[in-house]
């Protein structure tokens, strides 16, 4: 067992850069929504998010250094919130032509 | 903070502010246990009207709109307030810390904080009482629910407040099952209640937040009209269903997982012999939280759902049968060469099975999305749930009290009365939900407040029924304050149990074990 | 032999309503291995635990008894047979099911418009009934279903077929009745006040009766009060009295001509204006007392002359 | 700020912990599974904006015309600026730095109170222009012939979800507040921060959330 003073510190030289590459995808999200890919917008726009947080729970959230119980957990809510979303798509995405009204 | 000999975490502090701010786990058991208790009692006689209105065809004692207050309430409450808090947060509370070796849970004060939740939903809940109470049934369907002009939104925020109670009493359990078992005490060397509670948390953690956010939404529905649920402003009816029923069929688990459990516990005692199979009831524990997950739309099959989707959905229910069906063999693998006493705790952990069996192959049938087409919200769902529910759950809490007593209160229970209750109770019950079953099949609709003269004669007796079992949980109720006022001095271990909470002094002291306890083996070691 | 007898003695619709339709009789066969199954397994569960509980009951306080953790073999056998019957049993119901969902090319459709608390049924001549469905024997007969206030669902015991149906779309039902006869309608979603009083008709009549009962104007040779009767009866009684009695609605009893306050504490007079407006919006002027959105709309579902025959008959209920 | 002066402060490990270590992974493990049932619950409206996203894409490119994503950008940068701070702060107190962990929460929670001012302009412009959810909705749009079907809908997802954003932004920041008096008392530092770690996953999670709500109410049109 260790004490927390042997936790990981994280350098103060990751933060900051994981801060600017925040900012610069928060700007590339920006940019990137002037552009019109039809569909592909959503698409892009969702993989950028996913990239910064994945830096927010990497760094700022020490999902990288702790322990891995804690990425299994967070894994697991949005697994069960894809099971959540692909059902209900199932339904109402394979409901027939009729019941096209709303 | 070692104790004197004599006292404990009952005498240690009195005055009843030294129990509303207690942070001993055993106490807020017990403090739930008063609640639950009550909520029982009251969601019994919203029971025993619906039964008395329903002896007859026509009106007997309310018109329609009040008995389908009845109704609601009688769903609302023992769904939210008697059997989701039943196990976990009052039996669950009290012994799982006892069972693992730990000196309480790990968020004391989070786990008073879960138990205010409850009585604030609660009154919360009560409330709408006083804006003509709720007629939605505890299901609150769409846009039925955002029309009707009452106390509903009322009976929903209470809802909502009290799925906060149970997500923190869900926290507590997961971190404290990872982070205070005693030393030795590997998962599995847990005994199968904690396994049953373990996998009850992982529901309660991820299921309730989606409750949560629909009932939000709801409230929104009806206090701003948003729309999302309400086809009148483009919305639709049935992705509520979705998200209803994403949160409450899982939380039929959170319902029988942990009643599982408990009958774990008394099969093993009552017939002194290692449970058969430990492993295989514990992952079906896991597997069953698991796959609980994936099977909602069975609620749906007629709902207006596509026919891939309930198609999808009944083979993912099978998948759930299997885990169920291997805990119920295990159990009876379990009796076979022990040494079986029929005290009270063994029968209702006995009539358990013999109920649940019948809970369980009657929810195959309704799996069975051919068979579900014709039962779907008749009498046959009724009387399936009521033998999952009462004849399972109910019967487990009720033979886990009496199994406890004398553990909780230091005192032993008398054997004579409680084995009558239970006579009452399991007669009671078959009488009153067997019936239901033809009922169902003959095709008498639920939440219906006046029926076709056909249905009439199983209906007066369903309702006989109903009458014998509230007269036996009376019985119980007495074994139970009897026990409390005059029971006789409970020895450290008056059932020769091999688990945790049997090795400290009955009633347990404020820290549970004088000395740190360490485990050495399997949580059932009768050789 | 003997599981030839079982079946046969299961199929005779155990409990159940007669079966009037092939897929009715489907249902039965497989609710009847499901019944015979579920007895099968009941008994070796609740009679083995039953066997073993008096057989190895506790003799003394020192009673041995045998450590048996687990087997395997045995495990993995009540794993695996159940599960086969599971999937048998789902395959088999998803053979039914699709069958139930997968509609004739030449069925006749009827329209059903559900609203709290009546069934009405519209046929493709515009010939409409309520709280009366008429259909001819061995004709498939597509329902297309659609609600105007809340969730209600169409449910037929003896065809063994039932649907939610939703408003803001449409949902579909089909069945082809097999025998003459009258058979019930329930409303199987929970719908308010009067859910259970949300019942129909079901009458399957020869081909020569129902195509002369469909080109007959049902009000021919009808006083307008006598029109107002039978559209009170299939539509108002389920939330209106006669007599001067409150149900969910006002009697109709003494309405015509008295004075009523509004919520607001307006007063207003019960005239055919009145009337009309209450039963075109009915949310417009509600009576003190009574609670607001119990009474559906029925623009657009009743006629001119139904509507006028209504008011006329509401006058003559003194 | 003389808190490095004071005698150091010693928290007292719970009864039922063996150590303070054993505490602080209990506590963290607790944080984390308290942010499984935050995420399940903003996942919850996440799944059903997408549903209606996917079934009227119209409404929701037309609803999203009518929020401003220059103030969104600028939320999206006061937010993720907040984060650093808050990992900052925890950084100070792990090598001892007490005031700077004070500098570096008064930064955060300064942060919080921007994003609500600008969220607060946000909310005021559209009351005044009726966008507003569900029946209560009385802009133009709707009824005009350019019009488009449902668009009250929009404004419902982006009311619950901002709403019930913007109320965890506060909760954060009285949070935040509560760790500001406990640093001026001096309570944090190498071998104590457990509050400070927890409150700042909190405070990530929040801005987490909005790194997603951020395109998608703003952006994706």
């Amino acid at each position: 067992m260790s004490g927390p003073n042997e936790h990981h510190i994280v350098p103060l030289k990751t933060f900051l850069g994981v801060f600017a590459t925040l900012m610069f995808l928060t700007v590339m999200t920006v940019v990137v929504a002037q552009f019109h890919f039809g569909a592909w917008n959503t698409v892009v726009a969702m993989a950028i998010a996913s990239l910064k947080a994945f830096f927010v729970l990497a760094y700022f959230m020490h999902l990288k250094y702790d322990d891995k119980v804690f990425l299994v957990g967070f894994l697991l809510s949005i697994f069960f919130l894809i099971v959540m979303y692909f059902f209900s798509v199932l339904d109402i995405s394979t409901r027939p032509v009729l019941n096209g009204i709303l | 903070m070692s104790s004197a000999p004599g006292v404990n975490y009952l005498n240690e502090k009195s005055g009843l502010w030294s129990w509303l701010t207690t942070l001993d786990h055993k106490r807020i058991g017990i403090m739930y246990m008063i609640s639950v208790l009550s909520f029982f009692a009251i969601g019994g006689a919203f029971a025993m009207l619906i039964r008395w209105e329903l002896f007859g065809a026509g009106k007997n004692i309310v018109d329609a709109a009040t008995y389908n207050q009845f109704m609601t309430f009688h769903g609302a409450i023992m769904t939210f307030m008697v059997i989701i808090p039943g196990v976990p947060a009052f039996l669950g509370n009290f012994f799982l810390p006892l069972m693992i070796g730990a000196k309480d849970v790990a968020f004391p004060r989070v786990n008073l904080l879960s138990w205010y939740c409850l009585m604030v939903g609660a009154a919360i809940s009560f409330w709408s009482l006083f804006y003509h109470g709720a007629d939605t049934g505890w299901t609150f369907y769409t846009p039925y629910s955002i029309q009707t002009d009452n106390g509903t939104t009322w009976l929903v925020a209470g809802a909502f407040v009290m799925g906060f109670s149970s997500i923190l009493t869900g926290l507590n359990f997961i971190v404290t099952v990872h982070k205070l078992r005693a030393p030795g005490m590997t998962f599995f060397r847990m005994p199968l209640f904690i396994w049953g509670l373990y996998s009850t948390a992982v529901i309660q953690v991820l299921a309730t937040p989606v409750l949560g956010i629909t009932l939000l939404l709801l409230i929104a529905e009806r206090t701003m009209n948003i729309g999302i649920f309400d086809p009148a402003m483009g919305g639709d009816p049935v992705l509520f269903q979705h998200f209803f029923w994403f949160y409450s069929h899982p939380a039929v688990y959170i319902m029988i997982l942990p009643a599982m459990g408990i009958i774990s516990e008394l099969i093993t005692c009552y017939s002194k012999k290692t449970i058969f199979g430990y492993r295989a009831i514990a992952w079906s524990s896991i597997g069953i939280a698991a796959v609980s997950f994936f099977v909602w739309g069975h609620h749906m099959f007629v709902s207006g759902q596509s026919e891939v989707a309930g198609i999808v959905f009944s083979f993912l229910t099978m998948l759930v049968g299997v885990p169920t069906a291997i805990k119920t063999f295990n159990w009876v693998a379990t009796l076979y060469k022990g040494s079986i006493e029929f005290s009270a705790p063994m029968l209702f952990a006995l009539g358990f099975i013999f109920l649940f069996t019948i809970g369980g192959v009657t929810g195959i049938m309704l799996a069975v999305t051919a068979v579900d087409v014709h039962f779907h919200d008749t009498y046959f769902v009724v009387a399936h749930f009521h033998y999952v529910m009462v004849g399972g759950t109910l019967m487990a809490i009720t033979g886990g009290i009496y199994h406890w007593l004398p553990k909780m209160f230091g005192k032993m229970y008398n054997e004579g009365v409680a084995r009558f209750s239970f006579v009452l109770i399991f007669i009671g019950f078959n009488v009153t939900f067997f019936p239901q079953f033809v009922l169902g099949a003959m095709g008498m609709p639920r939440r219906y407040y006046d029926y076709l003269p056909a249905f009439e004669p199983l209906n007066k007796v369903s309702s006989l029924g109903a009458w014998t079992i509230g007269v036996g949980f009376l019985f119980a109720l007495y074994v139970v304050v009897d026990c409390i006022l005059r029971g006789k001095k409970a020895p450290d271990n008056p059932w020769g149990a091999k688990t945790l909470e049997w090795q400290t002094s009955s009633p347990p002291p404020h820290e549970n074990f004088t000395t740190q306890p360490v485990v050495t083996g399997g949580p059932y070691e009768y050789r | 032999m003997m599981w030839w007898l079982l079946m046969q003695s299961a199929q005779a619709n155990t409990f159940m309503p007669p079966a009037a339709t092939d897929i009715a009789e489907r249902v039965n066969s497989l609710y009847g291995f499901l019944l015979w199954a579920s007895f099968i397994s009941c008994v070796l569960v609740i009679g083995g635990f039953i066997y073993f509980a008096f057989k190895y009951k506790r003799r003394s306080e020192n009673d041995k008894t045998a450590y048996i953790s687990h087997n395997n073999f045995l495990e993995f056998l009540w794993s695996f047979v159940p599960f086969l019957i599971f999937m048998a049993v789902f395959v088999w119901g998803w053979a039914i099911y699709s069958q139930m969902r997968t509609f004739p090319e030449d069925a006749l459709e009827v329209h059903v418009q559900a609203q709290k608390w009546s069934w009405s049924f519209e046929y493709k001549n515009g010939r409409k009934s309520s709280g009366e469905l008429l259909i001819p024997v061995n004709t498939p007969i597509k329902l297309v279903m659609t609600s105007s206030d809340v969730l209600h669902s169409f449910y037929v015991p003896a065809f063994r077929a039932k649907q939610d149906v939703v408003p803001g779309r449409y949902t579909a039902l089909w069945f082809k009745p097999k025998y003459k006869g009258e058979y019930q309608i329930f409303c199987t979603e929970y719908c308010g006040e009067q859910h259970s009083g949300m019942l129909a008709k079901l009458k399957v009549v020869s081909r020569e009766e129902f195509d002369d009962w469909l080109a007959n104007d049902p009000y021919k040779g009808l006083a307008m009060e006598e029109v107002g009767q039978k559209i009170y009866t299939a539509r108002c009684a389920i939330c209106h009295h006669t007599n001067d009695q409150k149900l969910v609605g006002p009697g109709f009893g003494g309405l015509f001509g008295r004075e009523e306050t509004l919520q607001g504490g307006e007063k207003v007079m019960v005239d055919e204006n009145y009337l009309r407006e209450s039963i075109m919006n009915p949310n417009a002027k509600i009576v003190a007392g009574y609670p607001s959105g119990q009474m559906p709309t029925f623009a657009g579902q009743l006629s001119e002359q139904e509507i006028t025959g209504v008011i006329e008959y509401i006058k003559t209920l003194k | 700020m003389s808190t490095a002066n004071t005698t150091e402060y010693h928290h007292h490990t719970a009864h039922h912990f063996d150590s303070a270590d054993a505490e602080y992974r209990a506590s963290k493990l607790g944080l984390w599974v308290f942010l499984m049932t935050e995420i399940l619950m903003f996942g919850g409206l996440f799944v059903g904006y997408i549903i209606y996203h996917q079934k009227m894409p119209e409404t929701f490119a037309a609803g999203s015309k009518f929020l401003d994503w220059k103030l969104g950008s600028l939320n999206t940068v006061i937010l993720i600026f907040s984060s650093l701070t808050m990992a900052l702060s925890i950084y100070y107190a792990q090598i001892g730095k007490k005031a700077m962990v004070l500098y570096n929460l008064y930064i955060t929670f300064f942060c919080g109170v921007g994003f609500m001012v600008v969220k607060s302009i946000e909310y005021s412009h559209k009351i005044h222009d009726g966008l507003l959810p569900g029946s209560l909705f009385h802009h133009a749009a709707e009824a005009g012939s350019a019009g488009v079907a449902h668009l009250p809908i929009y404004f419902s997802f982006y009311f619950v979800m901002t709403g019930l954003h913007g109320s965890h932004v506060l909760v954060g920041m009285g949070l935040i507040a509560w760790l500001i008096v406990r640093a001026h008392k001096g309570h944090f530092g190498p071998q104590y921060y457990t509050p400070l770690e927890c409150v700042g996953l909190f405070w990530h999670l929040v801005d987490l959330i909005w790194i997603y709500l951020f395109p998608l109410l703003y952006l994706v049109g």
